[in-house]
């Protein structure tokens, strides 16, 4: 069975700097994988070289076994793929509705329609109503998203991820900045909406990761030094070592 | 230009004329010429002159059929053919069926093919076009027809004019031919080699180009060229920054000998030329200023300047055609467009400026006296921009292109 | 080789001038990502003003006094007017200065009227200074030519070797991060506009009388400016340099040479239609350079960003 | 997007009451259309009403791009005057019987060739959004519009090129030689034209078009191209403004370098604006009230145009949403039936703002006709009142309402503002 991503000694410089220095990781299907390491490290940069916002500079990354290097991120959302951002990323003048709608258009095949009116799919807005529901915007439908809160703005990017029925969803930093209580409900909004997906997430919140992840991948300095379950990772040594141990320890306490 | 009542509502709501039948024996005409935009200054001063030549030549003298009064209804072309075309509908609608217009060929081209049709579709409501500037030569040739009347020379005839004076002096051996890249230009440069090669076998054509209209930046480059090629005579029909760039240029590149222009006086261009362009800039045109031919044009020009002190007699033709058509009412007898234009042709008048006008019957063709005149500040009485400086009469060609041909193939409404 | 001569300094003038304009620019640009549709504004401002005071006490003190006005206008219009537009993003901010040059304009012929101004060089540098197979150089003109390579000079020297300068330089690199260099950063960008706008008004004041002083300087010189900025590269007060010579160069040797197209044409084998007043294609054969001397810079510009977006020396796109 | 939102629900729905609230302000507009020429029959005011349709089409379109699209064209001109010089073309091979093709369906071919000429250029230039595609649209629109001066062949030079719509084949009897079977024809085309933009929005690429405005980035991690988008959206733009060239054609008859520069480039932008890019309506209301402006306001003042980039600069600095974002700001207080709060505090804000303006607009006209006026003709006429403008008492009068006013109205702007926030509140007072 091949794996959702695989990634084979991935390079990428910026200039002169070495940010990603040959990664090596597989992801299989159905699993929820962590990507964890220090500021720095190149976490989102070896996101942003999965989905293809930047091109490679060496190596090959895999989608389902299919080379995706140096494809347009729409082309690899096609494939299957999907993301959200560290930094909310929302269609800010359109409403709720309208932003989950348009997560749903490419799935539903309308491609670059001009000739249906997307008020008269009544499919279409089921559904969109259903994701609507699912991660409890309900009734926020016809709000502005520019003007939701931050919690609700952060549910909203997952939502328009999940949209397209992608299954490998690649999540970055889900929960940054939120409260503790608003933390617990994004947790479960992520169980919930990644359900039988294979999901690839980037967090600093060690509660989270310990909580959904079935294996975490350590990132330092361009190179994964360990990609294990997470008790092996809390475990290693060399983790502790090159990883601000504390903040693992921190987890624990 | 200001108007206490809206003209546009009245019309819009009324849907008809309101102001026609206002008072019967009075004649309005309607001028569209740039009032706003950067041709303003030249539209403005066409206004003030038309204006003063309708009360001193006209109403104050009896006026028309009667002791009616020429009116003159100002609009605001923006010298856009499209708002042309806007402003002359709703002149029409004002039961105003006299049309004058001067400022650019393109908006007379345009305006002479919609009286035209208009006339064509409306042989209720026909409309007279009194041209009173646009030289371009296709409107009294090819584009000609019976509705269109022009009053300045074209650009055929002065260019015939400036050669018959050009040709007496001997020292002319290379002349430079330099336009802007439009119809007029192309008429200018046209005219020119076709005149010089045929009058001038001495002489050589040593440049003859065109540039980009209102684009040129610096016109230094072209400045070099012309010294370059030992030109003595400088040949152009730039108007406006690109008549001022060029001049400028070619005289602060060491350029002694004459520039022949059309449009090289007035709206700040003599005052800027100043020292600079003394006896360098020769202007060919109609109408003479200085020396003042006779008492009545003195007065009349002073007259004009008390009332204007920052305006100058730009374009002294607009007296003439102002008299002419008042002549034409009155033979006509009344309003009806036909015979005015048939009064209008072949009619003679006796200028203001001296000499003759004659109204060429077969296209419609002001015949009259045209001048080549100096930029300098030696005798003149009246001066342009008030910078002492002004245009002095050297040489007069009488009844300019009297027997110039024309392509012109008129049909007159029967 | 005479005329390549006095070609290549009247070339210079054109693109030194140009240069006072898009260093400004190409500043304004790079720090604050708005592109100044209205910098040919206050390069015409800079005309009329230097005008009109040089009709009370001469041309010289308007060579310092009209700039500095232009650029206080300018910081008064960066602080009451961009500021508030900055929020609603950039397509906005573009809109704002569209707007600002066409009141500018209307502004400036409801004072001064439509009329060229007779604006004079003066008396002093009215003279010709040296000539060139019988090319007359004007005094003023090397003026022109001081003037531009000292304030080249001034600014390099701020930017490398000033406080303020290496934090404009920052900005420049990395506009992202200006925000956390710990100056007021509100009072920088109000200063580089100020700065930038009374560049352009200098500039103004001494192409005002050879270039001519009239309400349509700034539209027949504002895109120009654009397109120098965008083939410079953003960023780079080198790349503004060069751009502006090579437009500068462009401009004059386009004009001065009558290439033709029929030459052009026939030399790369084509033979001139029999029918030439009525063919087609007539138009491209009586084609000549100087026709189209002035429309090359906006090629050059669309060329260069379909196959360089970032400009000659840009560091960055744009 | 808040305008047309409830025709959002009515997906599902389909009683017979839903598609006629549907359909509802396409019949009104039908029916307006179709009697505006019996209150306003003259000639020039069916010639001002169908440069205002040809006018709404163009901003329309223009919309597509910067209000749909976010995308700031300084050339769009360039696609209307093509299509219309097409048009021309056309209407002159009809004439001279090389082509059979009824003068109705021209404004279609005005608009193919606006889409043609669209393909070709944004192709490169919509592969970016912001500062480099208005550079490019501007950088071809300079060109564009210098090489009509030059191509004589196909534009006529500076003089333009001309036609006559009368030497078309006739259709049921009209020739269209008056100018009320022009207007019927237009008014056909406007509506036509707007149903299908309006359309266009509410379909997968319309609503795709503004999710690309918004987030660009966003919109490729979600399977969609933002250049294809955006050239969809451009092409679009570009037959809808050649179909208002083509309209153009029909009714001016003449084509010149003007229909293709920068100055119609700008106004177009300058009209959208003003009318608010953000609603449907907007560009129609910018259309017409520009339109108005220019046609009325230059009857009265010389400095208009003053006037009109005063307005504009003000626009973008004070309301951003221009006029119909003004106009929708007060749709939240009227569903909460809260409008009442608002009017005195506005009667309060806008009376001296008025004042103000008032004064400003006078010290103006005091100014210019001082300056400009004939020698002894002092006397002008100002909002119905004559009087000299050398006289001091006129510009003490003109400075003291601007200052009085002006003040009175920035002590006042609080409440307003108070006001407003309060109407716009959940909260019952």
């Amino acid at each position: 069975m091949t794996a959702a991503i695989e990634l084979m000694d991935v390079r990428k410089n910026f200039g002169l700097a070495e940010i990603i220095r040959g990664v090596d990781l597989r992801i299989e299907r159905a699993e929820r994988h962590a990507i964890i390491g220090p500021n720095g490290a190149g976490k989102s940069t070896l996101f942003n070289l999965i989905t293809g916002k930047y091109g490679l500079t060496g190596g090959t990354i895999k989608l389902h076994g299919e080379d995706v290097g140096g494809l347009k991120p729409f082309e690899i959302s096609r494939r299957g793929l999907s993301r959200s951002f560290q930094i909310t990323n929302i269609f800010a003048n359109m409403t709720v509705f309208e932003n989950l709608r348009c997560g749903l258009l490419w799935s539903m095949g309308y491609k670059y329609s001009f000739w249906t009116l997307v008020d008269r799919q009544s499919r279409l807005t089921e559904r969109a109503e259903e994701l609507l529901e699912q991660i409890n915007l309900g009734d926020r439908r016809d709000t502005i998203a520019g003007v939701l809160t931050y919690a609700e703005q952060r549910a909203l990017e997952i939502g328009i991820t999940i949209a397209g029925g992608a299954d490998v969803i690649m999540l970055d930093e889900p929960t940054a900045g939120m409260s503790h209580s608003e933390t617990a409900a994004m947790v479960q909004l992520i169980r919930k909406v990644t359900e039988g997906k294979t999901l690839v997430m980037v967090e600093h919140d060690m509660g989270v990761i310990f909580d959904v992840a079935d294996r975490i991948s350590v990132l330092v300095y361009g190179e994964i030094i360990e990609s294990d379950t997470p008790e092996v990772v809390r475990a290693s040594a060399k983790v502790k070592e090159a990883y601000l141990g504390s903040s693992l320890d921190e987890a624990d306490a | 230009m200001r108007k206490t009542t809206s003209i546009l509502f009245a019309g819009l709501i009324a849907g008809v004329s309101v102001f026609g039948a206002a008072q019967a024996q009075d004649v309005k005409i309607a001028f569209i010429d740039p009032l706003s935009g950067p041709f303003a200054g030249t539209g403005t001063q066409g206004l003030a002159e038309w204006r003063y030549a309708a009360d001193q030549l006209v109403n104050s003298k009896g006026g028309v059929l009667g002791g009616g009064k020429l009116e003159i209804v100002p609009f605001d072309n923006k010298i856009s053919a499209k708002e042309s075309l806007i402003q002359l509908q709703v002149a029409i609608d004002q039961g105003i069926r006299i049309i004058a217009q001067g400022n650019s060929s393109g908006v007379a081209n345009a305006l002479t093919d919609a009286i035209e049709k208009h006339n064509k579709r409306n042989p209720d409501k026909h409309v007279l076009f009194i041209n009173y500037s646009a030289v371009d030569p296709a409107l009294t040739n090819d584009k000609c027809n019976f509705w269109h009347f022009r009053f300045d020379a074209n650009a055929d005839i002065k260019m015939d004019a400036l050669t018959d004076v050009m040709m007496k002096d001997a020292s002319l051996k290379k002349v430079y031919i330099i336009g802007q890249d439009y119809s007029f230009g192309k008429a200018v440069a046209a005219a020119a080699v076709a005149n010089i090669s045929k009058k001038m076998p001495n002489t050589t054509i040593v440049g003859n180009e065109l540039h980009p209209i209102g684009k040129v930046k610096d016109f230094t480059p072209y400045a070099r060229k012309i010294m370059a090629a030992g030109t003595d005579a400088v040949i152009t029909g730039n108007w406006g920054t690109d008549m001022v760039g060029l001049g400028k240029a070619v005289i602060q590149a060491g350029y002694k000998g004459p520039i022949y222009t059309y449009y090289a006086a007035t709206t700040g261009i003599t005052k800027t030329f100043g020292a600079e362009g003394k006896d360098v800039i020769r202007l060919v045109g109609e109408g003479q200023l200085n020396p003042p031919v006779s008492k009545r044009a003195a007065d009349y020009v002073s007259g004009y300047k008390a009332k204007h002190p920052d305006f100058d007699i730009t374009q002294p033709r607009i007296a003439n055609a102002v008299e002419m058509l008042a002549k034409g009412i009155n033979k006509a007898g009344g309003t009806d467009i036909v015979k005015i234009a048939t009064a209008l042709e072949g009619m003679q008048h006796a200028s203001i400026w001296g000499g003759n006008v004659t109204m060429r019957a077969k296209d419609h063709q002001a015949i009259q006296d045209i001048h080549i005149e100096v930029h300098t500040n030696d005798k003149i009485t009246f001066d342009f921009d008030n910078s002492s400086y002004g245009l002095y009469v050297e040489s007069t060609i009488k009844d300019a292109g009297m027997n110039s041909p024309t392509s012109c193939k008129m049909t007159r409404p029967s | 080789m005479e005329l390549v001569i006095i070609n290549l300094l009247d070339g210079l003038v054109m693109g030194l001038l140009l240069f006072m304009l898009s260093s400004g620019l190409t500043l304004i640009f790079s720090m604050m990502g708005v592109l100044n549709f209205a910098h040919a504004s206050f390069y015409m401002l800079g005309a009329y003003f230097g005008y009109q005071i040089s009709q009370y006490v001469g041309f010289w003190p308007g060579l310092i006094i009209a700039p500095v006005l232009v650029g206080c206008g300018g910081a008064l219009i960066e602080r009451y007017g961009l500021r508030r537009v900055h929020k609603f993003g950039h397509v906005p901010e573009l809109i704002f200065t569209f707007g600002l040059a066409l009141l500018i304009e209307e502004v400036v012929q409801f004072i001064w009227g439509k009329s060229q101004m007779a604006y004079d060089e003066p008396a002093v540098l009215n003279f010709a200074l040296f000539s060139i197979g019988g090319n007359e150089f004007p005094a003023y003109k090397v003026f022109m030519i001081f003037i531009a390579v000292g304030i080249f000079l001034v600014l390099l020297y701020i930017l490398t070797r000033t406080r303020v300068g290496l934090v404009i330089q920052a900005a420049l690199s990395y506009p992202d991060t200006v925000q956390n260099l710990g100056h007021n950063v509100p009072l920088v960008f109000m200063g580089v506009f100020g700065v930038g706008t009374a560049l352009a008004g200098l500039a103004g004041v001494i192409a005002g009388p050879s270039l001519g002083t009239f309400p349509g300087m700034a539209f027949l010189l504002g895109s120009i400016v654009f397109v120098t900025i965008v083939v410079g590269g953003l960023g780079s007060l080198w790349g503004a340099l060069l751009a502006s010579l090579l437009i500068g160069w462009l401009l004059t040797f386009a004009a001065s040479y009558n290439v033709h197209m029929s030459d052009v044409l026939t030399a790369i084998g084509f033979t001139p239609p029999e029918d030439m007043a009525e063919h087609f294609l007539r138009d491209l054969w009586t084609l000549t350079m100087p026709q189209i001397g002035p429309i090359l810079p906006y090629i050059l510009m669309v060329l260069i960003l379909i196959v360089r977006p970032r400009g000659l020396m840009g560091k960055r796109e744009v | 997007m808040t305008a047309i939102k409830s025709t959002d629900r009515a997906a599902a729905a389909t009683s017979g009451s839903a598609v006629l609230k549907r359909f509802a302000p396409w019949i009104i507009a039908a029916l307006f259309l179709l009697f505006l020429p019996v209150i306003f029959a003259s000639g020039s005011a069916l010639t001002i009403m169908n440069q205002m349709a040809i006018t709404i089409v163009f901003a329309l379109a223009y919309n597509m791009l910067l209000g749909q699209g976010g995308m700031l064209s300084f050339g769009h001109a360039v696609y209307m005057g093509l299509g219309g010089f097409f048009c021309v073309h056309l209407m002159n091979m009809v004439a001279a019987e090389e082509w059979f093709l009824p003068i109705p369906l021209l404004p279609l071919f005005g608009g193919i060739f606006g889409l043609a000429f669209a393909m070709v250029i944004g192709f490169f230039s919509t592969r970016r959004a912001g500062t480099v595609f208005a550079m490019i649209s501007l950088g071809i629109g300079e060109l564009i519009a210098a090489c009509s001066i030059i191509i004589v062949v196909f534009f006529g030079g500076e003089e333009g090129i001309s036609g006559d719509r009368t030497m078309g084949p006739e259709i049921f009897g009209l020739d269209f030689g008056s100018q009320i079977e022009v207007y019927y024809l237009t008014a056909a085309w406007l509506l036509v034209s707007a149903a299908a933009m309006y359309f266009y929005s509410r379909t997968p690429i319309g609503r795709l078009a503004n999710a690309v405005r918004d987030n660009e980035e966003r919109a490729e991690f979600l399977g969609y191209s933002q250049r294809y988008v955006r050239l969809i959206s451009f092409c679009a733009s570009g037959f809808f403004a050649g179909i208002a060239g083509g309209l153009f054609a029909i009714n001016f008859e003449i084509l010149t370098e003007e229909n293709l520069n920068l100055v119609t480039s700008g106004t177009i932008l300058l009209i959208t604006f003003l009318g608010g890019v953000g609603f449907f309506i907007g560009p129609i209301i910018g259309a017409i009230f520009f339109t108005l402006l220019q046609t009325v306001l230059s009857l009265y003042t010389e400095i208009w145009q003053l006037y009109v980039g005063a307005l504009f600069v003000l626009t973008v600095m004070f309301f951003p949403g221009g006029m119909s974002g003004l106009l929708f700001m007060h749709v939240r207080p009227y569903q909460l039936g809260k409008l009442n709060i608002l009017f005195l505090p506005y009667l309060k804000t806008f009376l001296p703002a008025t004042a103000a303006i008032l004064g400003g607009v006078g010290f103006l006209e005091i100014a210019f006709h001082a300056k400009n006026a004939s020698v002894g003709d002092q006397m002008m006429t100002l909002f119905w009142l004559t009087f000299d403008s050398h006289g001091l008492i006129p510009w003490l009068v003109c400075v003291l309402l601007a200052i009085v006013g002006g003040y009175l109205a920035c002590r006042m702007a609080p409440l307003l503002r108070d006001a407003w926030d309060e109407a716009n509140s959940l909260v019952a007072n």
